[in-house]
């Protein structure tokens, strides 16, 4: 039979995500890079008490929508619909902006775990390779290291991270084959080129599925074999008449303009 | 206390923007130093990196105007230009943890005589995010923090420890406040700029360790 | 010692390959394994991965009629086929390592009754070379084994442990040899099948550990 | 001044090299992926006891010559002239062919530390990633464990790798801009990339050099700031007249042809 890793639907694509399971989101924080369509059916599907594993825990649909995204659900949709009982991140919270995810921690609701950005590119890696652990300098001092177990190597002192394994993958890739070649778009590589593979499932949003042989050899960025099932985006949203957009997010969005966020 | 001179904002990303050599590969942290990007000293050629995964692009696009998929770490959309290439973050990583990036420049909430850099988490808010912070101040060659001298209570933020929460140790190079320029060397702070109207003893007021003051020191040149 | 039929290496190579599945992801080593491309099962697609640092790609060239910069692991020229891809070392050996390669096929000098594997070195020699070996031994999800049965002296291969400097232990999953399959399971080796006109007991003789006899042992089945 | 990584010669580009130098050198063991110029440069300088980091030591350029290559030495050039004092490598000789550095390591004239292949890359890696070292579980129970701290990781056994670092890095690639940003072909990347920036200078032999922007952003395999110097290969080469090749390598080439090399 030929090879074809191409699903039907969002919702048949993460069908077997249970409670509790672990799960990788891919992206930066923006939405561009994010899964959303395949957020949006994990919601759906209403599973509990779920880990994410991801850069940050969402700003929230309404500031991607003044911004004219189509696809405009990031992590948020998870945190404010209470299916996370704990998330491992870099940035959960922003600077300028109080998101669902810092009300729910300051609540008590959500448990989280900070790692620093590049360390949870490491320890995702780590999974990904076969590694049981990686010595990481960054974070030595600091609180990062509590609880970790410290070595000095050639008079620096690091961190023993252990890598982070999940159940599935959530990706975000501009093209993909049958086989699940991956290619990305610009800046949106992110964590999803480095999540891809590193979980037991790995699920792929794309705006494209072309043929197998359209990706030349040189350009595709992640190899199939990483890749367990692909779905693709429709071609045709629904317009949904005027957008309701919160205050909150007008203004958090003027900021942003003014300098950018994190 | 009267209200002396005070660099602003842009000011202080110009007098960053002239710490970039040619060839230097930086990496600019949201607020001033991303100003910086707009003052490369003339005929310098300089490669921006952003931890999401873009070196080499070009200056932040118009609002709306650019494309979603070309973003700095602040999530404005910037220029594509010749040479430059994307990748993952694994590889971002390995450039800032690898020591790859020459300079980093970014905002700081306290910095120690010994270099140590607080700017993760203002501790009366409890929860910070840590983003790419730590590993950018333990992986660069050169890291540059910039930030106004004292609280806005008037607290010096140029401290002998970090009270606030620790981002890396021995980590900044040079520190460019709003009122000073200052380097981290093993023998202390050295003092080596002013801006206009500053003496170094009012400089040295306004900061907890003891400021060794180079006998070079002067006004702040932006030029 | 009469000379009963034995299985040539291209008959070892058709065997081993009736185990690959479809969508399967594939590594051949050197010698017989590399022989297993040619037989695969009809309709089946099965994507080989060289540790070289190609996946997906198409059949061995002629001599002479390749590129020289699309060969696998042996130096041998293949041609490209749609769908290939082109990876440096690091992640090549990720996704050996991380268990991304459901199948391993390598040559062997000694199997143990535990599945641990020597195939890296012949002590006489005293030298010999790891490559990418012990990698693909501890990393890929099923490692398949095939060699000949006895040395060129008549003495077992298929041995309680390893005399010869171990490659990994615990990972060979089925041993194709020139006149028997066995698997290896946690009770022991399983004897699955036998070359034509071989009983059990002949096989048994020649093999070290005692071997479960599969209630269904048959004749080597190739097609 | 626009950044410029070009420099005019092989000699030039690897002047600074010294006696004692840690020397990384890319490829698989196939000549084709193998920096050649950048070998025979090294080799005419005439560098004393140096550490080399590679695949392979090398064939020999007579059975590349027999296949048609141009460019055709390998590591052979730095073992048969005595260069190296130690190598640390995968697959140090062949299971169909006594290479020299087989001779010289029989006969006692040269160091070998031998890592299984993903670990060299690992370790390669690790180097160029800031890390102080691996838990790798390649190896366990094996003769690469001795000496070695091990550690047990959620019930399997690791051992602790440590970062290789080098002073150089010797680089084959396919095209490189001035910023040093480079392309491969085929399956040619191999070691080459794992090491362009694992070293404190990385130096780059390419077939071609293109202005800056012919290399697209989705395409660059390399990113020019792993890349310190850059050389181009001539585009004619002088024919050499009959070439001479050994019955040894004659008699190598003629088994490869049956069943590939190693």
């Amino acid at each position: 039979m030929p090879i074809n890793k191409i699903v039907a639907s969002f919702d048949e694509a993460v069908s077997d995500i249970q409670d509790g399971a672990t799960i990788m989101v891919g992206g930066f924080g923006t939405v561009a890079s994010t899964p959303s369509l395949l957020l949006e059916a994990v919601a759906r599907k209403g599973v509990k008490n779920i880990t994410t594993v991801s850069n940050t825990t969402g700003f929230g649909s309404d500031v991607w929508k003044i911004m004219g995204h189509k696809f405009a659900e990031d992590m948020d949709i998870l945190v404010r619909n209470g299916h996370i009982k704990k998330a491992i991140a870099s940035a959960p919270v922003s600077t300028i902006y109080e998101n669902n995810f810092e009300k729910l921690l300051r609540a008590g609701k959500v448990e989280l775990e900070m790692v620093p950005q590049g360390t949870l590119a490491e320890r995702v890696r780590a999974a990904k390779a076969g590694l049981g652990g990686v010595y990481v300098p960054v974070g030595a001092g600091t609180v990062v290291e509590e609880g970790k177990e410290t070595k000095v190597i050639d008079g620096k002192k690091y961190i023993l991270e252990l890598p982070i394994k999940a159940d599935f993958a959530l990706i975000k890739a501009h093209k993909a084959d049958r086989w699940g070649n991956l290619v990305y778009r610009g800046s949106s590589r992110t964590f999803n080129e480095t999540m891809a593979g590193a979980a037991k499932v790995t699920i792929v949003e794309v705006d494209e599925i072309v043929e197998l042989g359209e990706l030349g050899p040189e350009v595709i960025v992640t190899p199939g074999l990483y890749v367990d099932r692909v779905v693709a985006r429709p071609q045709e949203v629904e317009e949904e008449g005027e957008v309701e957009i919160s205050a909150e997010a007008r203004e958090s969005h003027e900021r942003f303009l003014k300098r950018g966020s994190a | 206390m009267d209200e002396k001179f005070k660099l602003d904002r842009q000011t202080m990303a110009l007098r960053v923007a002239k710490e970039f050599q040619d060839g230097d590969v930086v990496n600019l942290g949201i607020g001033i130093p991303v100003l910086a990007a707009n003052y490369i000293p003339a005929g310098r050629e300089v490669l921006f990196h952003s931890e999401n995964g873009i070196l080499g692009f070009g200056e932040i696009t118009a609002p709306g105007e650019g494309d979603p998929d070309l973003v700095n770490a602040g999530g404005q959309t910037v220029n594509q230009q010749p040479g430059m290439c994307c990748f993952g973050h694994a590889e971002s990583f390995t450039m800032i943890r690898g020591g790859h990036v020459n300079v980093s420049v970014m905002g700081g909430y306290q910095v120690s005589e010994k270099g140590d850099l607080a700017n993760w988490l203002v501790p009366e808010r409890k929860i910070g995010t840590i983003g790419g912070a730590m590993d950018l101040a333990t992986g660069v060659k050169r890291l540059i923090v910039t930030m106004n001298h004292v609280t806005k209570n008037g607290e010096p933020r140029v401290v002998k420890q970090c009270s606030y929460p620790i981002t890396a140790l021995n980590c900044v190079k040079l520190l460019v406040t709003d009122i000073a320029v200052i380097e981290v060397t093993e023998k202390g702070m050295v003092l080596k700029e002013m801006a206009p109207g500053w003496t170094p003893e009012e400089v040295q007021r306004l900061t907890e360790p003891t400021l060794i003051v180079d006998p070079d020191c002067h006004e702040i040149e932006l030029m």
